[in-house]
């Protein structure tokens, strides 16, 4: 099956924020603003960026960054929400493969498998993945974008675009093969360098092998708050690259090494009984 | 609308002034970033750094309420452009379509010689005399004209005489924008001057809530007219308008002044129905104008027959005396309405999906007028501040005698019937899903409370009772049949009892009933034409899709569209016709493409069957020169009713027309220095009623803010994030700060002006509540509308 | 206590040692599935997670009363842990051959706790803490610490895991398995210890305690 | 009713795992929300409608279970002018729908001086609006004016909105004001 990609215009994003929405009411995610009696609690922290994050029904949020270079103010808006690696990072330290690459290159999971131990959340270079996490008892589950494949609600089996794809009014968004979209993508960056925009650049192209969530921008990704090059640390390749196997190891070891002396001093012990 | 949404797609060049597409008309910017694609460039005209500006090619700020100065110097431009290089410009649709080249009655006087004034004014009466604002006529009674546009007289040199005061250096004093700034916008819109380019006006309330705003409107439709950019494909003066049927409610005329169709409203010295129509009917001694309004007497008479059946005949002017009338002179709009009800006059107030409470101007006084209420009748889908005014905070429902019936509504997709957008666009919406079991739709509403009415006065007569009487009201029993009232407004013809097919052939003898001849058509022999979903696309492919749903006037997507071709019936622009005359075409030749502006052929193919372009005006030509409005022929800057600073321009501070009703709240700038404007955010609607009950766009924007530049907030030592109080001279709240490099202090004679802004779409009910804007607005509108002015008032900021 | 026998360990002390080995092997048990992916299903809906907390609490509070009702045993315990002499360097070079081929003669005497012990001991305190530090951050500053803070706590708390793990299985083996470990278990289970086993495997210790009868 | 149908939702559709599951967050600490199995719906019916927002016009497809219950609203497709895209508040519309709590379910009435709401029936409603419509339009009907023209208006009632009704609402709207002799009649467009 041929890897499939979002590319996200960031020039053309008028931040609506319908695919914040659309997000929610396709996948089922309530609000997160708590409740009162009459009303809700929630506020306003002196930005139009609401809700302040990520979180478990939030998948998707619309970043609003303010800039001032050259005497002109900008007002440039981001798509966060998972961008699906090809290195994923969530993926190398889940540690029982409840993430995991569909044949498209997402990353889906499984969410019944998910144990909670929310690796994933401190390993995203993007700061993606959120749990639902109860400080006492540690109950937790993880949610992220699913690029509209969860099951049961999987838009793309029937052939529709992702939920956020589709709503998105002035077109900034758009969902194809790979190959396609890093195409659109070049062309527009080329399209930018010629109006002037010297640090256009196609973001995900190649980052961590190849994002299916890329970014047309202006401007260096540093400006639009995006790690400049992304990567996946040592520690999370460690994980299952080193850790879980040296456990297996010397976990193994042990119990041959204990079972040769068991084996050997039996025998010593019995010699000597005699 | 003059143009429809899909038709900013063929914009060369777009200017948002007043506007903020991105955010309040989001689905437009798909049609914009369409036109960017292409290679259109966007101009976006605000005080406040928007989500359309981030988008926007040139961003140009200007202090709120100085729209006028900024167009009036765009005009002086392409004025002084026109002059040194005529070949840049459609020289050919100046001097045919527009009214360039009539000459004005000598005794005209501008504002340049009478300091702020036209010739007229009356200072007593606070209003013009508009004779010296005519067109002198030639012995046959029609307008003389000079072709080479020379005569001092005429419209383009009384326009250059008018609009030189607005330097770019006098419209950067004005409105803050920087020089170079403005003028990289007026040269690249003025780019869509030549022939064959098109630019289009996007334009909202940013435009028209100011005491000057019909003449804000003005000055773009001039500008337009001098850059041939009224008719033609990606074109045009479009007013995007704000809620999904504020166009058909419009149409339909929910508005005091107006019967369905843009009628004029009756008024006390209507003594019989000849007499109104004198009043109101154009003429002209021109015998190459259509005139159309010449029809006035077929669309009256067709209202009165859809209205009183069998009662109205000729005999009794048609029970033209059913008609209510108005006491000529007297105002009855919006501020009107409420300050009749703050002195008692109103004692029962109907409420239809309005929130006045959060919408309305001076929303403290809009309530506590409320309370002298003796009912009132709310029909919604929600609780409203309206609805709960009696015990809104601060005050003690038992001092509040006011009887409130709350009736539950359904919403949009839970009923079924029509709805007109912006463009003109008439879309037929099905009923998709069940209400909550008692909730019911505003048909079943009306018709239940006037059938009940009719029984009562059947029963107990009173005064008029005949006119309830004669009423013709038959829907249906039980529910009220839809489709029946969409033909109602139709009109049939009375001997056959056929739907009629065309206002054309509406008749002024009582033959023919039309509920509103606008939208005639819309619902023929052949069906329901506002159910169509045909996405065939037009004939030239410019986004016309004259199958989906229906357009008023005829199924005419662009209006004017007479004037997108040149002398020969051939389009301006190659690439975009709309329409196109064909030779080969009937006997004697036809018009292709969009239904046009009437089917007689071009001027040059037959000088004298032909008729002038702009058939709504009784010259047939635009008028760049008006003597329609109330305030002035031309357009010319005064500030709003409070502003920062004294008009540069000329000793007439305000708009000298403008009705205050209580000068004792105007704030003045020693006390309040800062310019204070409201407005809307994408995620939330309106009064706020709909979308303060549903979570999902809460959380995206959960509470209201004041949005103050980084300068302001030092000086007052704001913190971002920090609650703030604003106050004006009628209110205070305390909001939210949102401090940002979006907002930048005026520079302006020296002068540093803060401006802040605050979205008005909280109030006390629901689920998210807040303060309302409006608590701060003034009650004060603007000359012809009374539109108030919520986008220019003065306020002062503190710390909590 | 019949007069073959010792008291090798008091009660609070078996108490203490019972109810942290389980719930460190509870803790151990319900780490171990993230390691072992089939067992992976034991873990859903995070309970295994909310038993880890459970026993990650009573790892921690089980010292800490122990400590507070009897500081001087455990201040005993700690010094013994930390001096070391010339007989560990022994015990050390004599371990192999002892524990394989039963070598007894190049042993030296041992106090109360063999050195193996005392680095058991050891590798307890030090891991303790370890865990404890780092589990307390992953659970308790999950939202608050940087990502980066809590990737090297669940690598620290890992390394422990393994580090433990294997020496845990090492600890029981000797304790319950080893040939010649005969009373090791008794001495746990039930706190006593025959004088031949006492003399033959802590004989400095049995030195000790015979003299203060005597 | 032709439509040019569109397969909007083939084979699965949107589940609504509880829209307003508020409970769950009692306590004010949003990370405490319980975890949700996300429940498949089986397809509705497709009814095309038009967005009650801006006046842009934009085409929407609602989907309805058997019982009328919403299942899913998102842009139409097949629309020219929005192409199946929808803002936040367009992509929000679900949430207008009866399984809103909040919506108004019953006629209220508040007496005069009353501290409060109360439930009332529809039929009665309606009586006591006519009647009070009735009783003060007689009080004040001026047939009329001082010069003796005929005016045949009240100025004792005022009607509001219509911009958020349809178009056949709002003509039975403004034929029901003018036929009582209403003057003040506005709405939306004016403010």
């Amino acid at each position: 099956m041929a890897e499939k990609a979002i590319l996200f215009d960031a020039t053309k994003c008028t931040a609506c924020r319908g695919c914040q929405v659309a997000c929610k009411q396709w996948n089922g995610n309530d609000e997160y603003i708590p409740t009162e009696p009459n009303g809700v609690k929630a506020s306003n922290r002196g930005s139009y960026e609401n809700p302040p994050d990520l979180s478990p029904s939030t998948w998707l949020k619309i970043r609003f960054t303010e800039v001032e270079s050259g005497g002109r103010v900008r007002w440039l808006f981001t798509r966060q929400a998972c961008m699906h690696c090809t290195d994923a990072a969530c993926v190398r330290v889940c540690p029982n493969g409840s993430l995991y690459h569909n044949g498209l290159g997402f990353v889906e999971y499984n969410k019944d498998t998910c144990t909670g131990c929310g690796y994933c959340v401190d390993a995203c270079p993007f700061q993606v993945p959120r749990s639902t996490r109860s400080l006492l008892t540690g109950i937790a589950k993880m949610d992220k974008c699913t690029l509209c494949t969860t099951q049961g609600l999987n838009r793309l089996d029937d052939g529709m675009e992702p939920a956020c794809v589709k709503t998105c009014p002035p077109g900034a968004l758009q969902f194809g093969n790979r190959d396609e979209m890093v195409a659109a993508g070049r062309e527009r960056v080329g399209t930018l360098k010629t109006m002037g925009w010297s640090g256009a650049n196609l973001y995900g192209e190649n980052e961590l092998n190849g994002l299916h969530v890329m970014y047309v921008l202006d401007d260096y990704p540093a400006v639009y708050g995006l790690p400049a090059a992304p990567r996946v640390e040592g520690v999370t390749r460690a994980w299952k690259n080193v850790i879980q196997p040296l456990g297996w190891a010397v976990g193994g070891l042990t119990i041959i090494g204990l079972g040769m002396n068991w084996l050997v001093a039996r025998t010593n012990a019995k010699k000597e009984a005699k | 609308m003059t143009n429809h949404w899909n038709d900013i797609a063929n914009a060369d060049v777009i200017m948002a002034i007043g506007s903020n597409p991105a955010e309040n008309h989001p689905a437009a910017f798909g049609h914009i970033t369409a036109a960017k694609d292409k290679g259109a460039r966007l101009i976006s005209v605000d005080p406040r750094f928007t989500r359309t500006s981030a988008r926007a090619d040139i961003y140009c700020p200007l202090r709120s309420g100085t729209d006028i100065a900024f167009v009036n110097g765009m005009i002086k431009y392409v004025m002084d452009d026109i002059n040194a290089n005529p070949r840049n410009y459609n020289m050919v649709y100046i001097t045919e379509y527009t009214n360039a080249p009539y000459l004005i009655n000598p005794g005209y006087k501008g504002p340049g010689e009478l300091n702020g004034l036209f010739s007229g004014y009356d200072p007593g009466k606070k209003s013009y005399d508009k004779a010296t604002w005519q067109y002198q006529l030639d012995d046959k009674g029609i307008p003389k004209k000079d072709k080479t546009l020379k005569d001092p007289d005429c419209v383009f040199q009384v326009m250059k005489k008018h609009y030189a005061r607005y330097t770019p250096e006098a419209v950067s004093r004005i409105t803050g924008c920087p020089v170079d700034t403005f003028l990289l916008a007026i040269q690249t819109f003025a780019a869509s001057g030549a022939t064959g380019k098109a630019g289009t006006i996007l334009y909202a309330m940013g435009t028209t809530q100011h005491t000057y705003g019909t003449q804000n409107v003005r000055s773009y439709a001039i500008l337009q007219l001098l850059l041939g950019n009224i008719g033609i494909a990606g074109g045009g003066i479009n007013a995007m308008r704000g809620e999904s049927n504020v166009q058909g409610s419009t149409d339909h005329c929910l508005l005091y002044h107006i019967l369905p169709g843009y009628l004029g409203v009756t008024q006390n010295t209507d003594t019989t129905l000849a007499k109104y129509l004198e009043r109101l009917t154009p003429t002209t001694k021109d015998p190459n104008s259509a005139n159309w309004w010449q029809n006035y007497p077929k669309y009256i008479v067709s209202l009165l027959k859809a209205w009183y059946g069998n009662a109205a005949t000729k005999d009794n002017d048609f029970a033209f005396h059913f008609l209510p009338k108005i006491q000529a002179g007297q105002n009855y709009s919006h501020i009107a309405l409420f300050e009749a009800m703050d002195a008692g006059v109103i004692k029962g107030l109907m409420v239809w999906g309005q929130n006045p409470a959060v919408g309305g101007p001076d929303a403290n006084l809009e309530r506590r007028a409320m309370g002298r209420l003796d009912w009132m009748v709310v029909a919604d889908i929600w609780h409203t501040e309206t609805a709960n005014f009696w015990h809104r905070p601060g005050v003690d429902p038992a001092t509040i005698k006011t009887e409130v019936f709350l009736l539950p509504a359904v919403v949009s997709y839970e009923k079924e019937g029509s709805v007109t957008n912006s463009g003109r666009w008439m879309q037929w919406r099905w009923k998709g899903a069940n209400p909550p079991a008692q909730a019911r739709d505003d048909l079943w509403m009306q018709d239940q409370i006037t059938r009940r009415l009719k029984a009562l006065y059947a029963a107990e007569g009173g005064p008029g009772a005949e006119i309830i009487g004669s009423l013709v009201w038959n829907y249906g029993d039980e529910h009220p049949d839809v489709h029946a009232v969409a033909r109602e407004i139709n009109g049939y013809d009375l001997a056959t009892g056929k739907l009629m097919g065309s206002f054309a052939n509406l008749k002024a003898d009582g033959t023919t009933s039309s509920g509103n001849w606008l939208y005639c058509a819309s619902y023929t022999e052949d069906g329901n034409m506002a159910a169509r979903r045909d996405t065939t696309p037009d004939m030239f492919n410019v986004g016309l899709y004259p199958r989906w749903g229906w357009s008023w006037p005829l199924n005419r997507r662009i209006i004017y569209n007479r004037a997108s071709v040149d002398l020969d019936g051939q389009p301006w622009d190659k690439e975009h016709p709309v329409i196109k005359w064909n030779p080969a075409k009937g006997e004697s030749g036809g018009w292709d493409g969009d239904v046009p502006d009437g089917g007689w052929p071009p001027i040059n193919v037959n000088p004298q069957t032909t008729r002038w372009p702009f058939i709504m005006k009784a010259e047939g030509h635009a008028r760049l020169f008006g003597s329609g409005l109330v305030d002035g022929p031309l357009t010319e800057h005064y500030e709003p009713w409070e502003a920062p600073v004294p008009n540069a321009m000329s000793g007439q501070q305000n708009n000298p027309v403008i009705k205050v009703w209580r000068p004792e709240e105007q704030g003045t700038p020693d006390k309040y220095p800062i310019v204070c404007s409201t407005y809307r955010v994408c995620e939330h609607w309106q009064g706020g009623q709909m979308t303060r009950n549903m979570p999902w766009v809460i959380e995206a924007q959960p509470e209201p803010f004041v949005e103050m530049s980084e300068e302001l907030a030092a000086e007052k030592g704001i913190a971002n994030g920090e609650r703030v109080i604003v106050e004006s001279a009628r209110g205070r709240i305390e909001v939210v700060a949102v401090v940002t490099m979006r907002f930048k202090p005026f520079q302006m004679n020296g002068r540093r002006v803060h401006q802040v802004g605050i979205p008005w779409h909280w109030g006390y009910t629901g689920l998210s509540t807040g303060p309302s804007a409006n608590e701060l607005t003034p009650h004060v509108g603007d000359a012809n509308t009374m539109i108030p002015e919520y986008k220019a008032f003065l306020v002062d900021v503190k710390k909590v | 206590m019949t007069h073959h026998e010792v008291e090798k360990y008091r009660t609070p002390v078996r108490v203490l040692h019972w109810i942290h080995a389980g719930s460190f092997v509870i803790l151990f048990l319900t780490g171990l599935v993230l390691f072992i992916p089939g067992l992976a299903f034991l873990a859903e809906d995070s309970w295994t997670r909310l038993i880890h907390r459970i026993f990650a609490a009573i790892f921690v509070v089980a010292p800490v009363i122990y400590i507070i009702l009897n500081p001087k045993s455990m201040a005993r315990g700690l010094k013994l842990a930390f001096s070391w002499g010339k007989d560990d360097m022994g015990w050390l070079k004599a371990a192999p051959g002892y524990y394989f081929q039963g070598y007894e003669e190049g042993m030296p005497p041992q106090d109360s706790m063999n050195t193996g012990q005392k680095m058991w001991w050891l590798m307890v305190i030090v891991f303790g803490v370890i865990f404890v530090i780092t589990g307390a951050i992953m659970w308790f500053a999950k939202t608050a610490a940087p990502p980066a803070v809590l990737q090297w706590m669940v690598f620290i708390h890992d390394i422990s895991f393994i580090a433990t793990g294997t020496m845990f299985f090492l600890h029981i083996y000797l304790g319950v398995f080893h040939p010649l470990m005969t009373e090791s278990w008794n001495a746990m289970a039930s706190g006593k210890i025959s004088k031949e086993y006492a003399k033959a495997h802590h004989a400095r210790w049995y030195a000790e305690i015979s003299k203060d009868k005597e | 009713m032709e439509l040019s149908r569109r397969d909007f939702l083939k084979g699965s559709a949107a589940g609504i795992g509880g829209v307003f599951l508020f409970d769950a967050l009692a306590g004010g600490v949003a990370l405490a929300a319980p975890i949700k199995k996300i429940q498949l719906t089986r397809q509705g019916k497709e009814t095309p409608t038009i967005c009650p927002y801006d006046a842009s016009g934009c085409g929407f497809i609602v989907m309805a279970d058997a019982k009328g219950k919403v299942i899913n609203i998102e842009g139409d497709p097949d629309h020219p002018i929005n192409r199946g895209a929808a803002c936040a508040k367009g992509a929000s519309l679900r949430q207008l729908s009866a399984d809103n709590p909040w919506r108004l379910t019953r006629p209220l009435y508040r007496a005069p001086g009353a501290a409060d709401w109360q439930p009332v029936e529809w039929g009665w409603a309606l009586d006591k609006i006519a009647r009070n419509i009735k009783d003060t339009r007689d009080a004040a009907f001026l047939p009329r004016d001082k010069d003796g023209n005929i005016v045949n208006r009240t100025e004792s009632i005022a009607c509001l909105g219509g911009s958020a009704l349809d178009n056949e609402e709002c003509y039975l709207l403004v034929k029901m004001a003018r036929a009582l002799g209403l003057v003040y009649i506005e709405h939306h467009a004016r403010i």
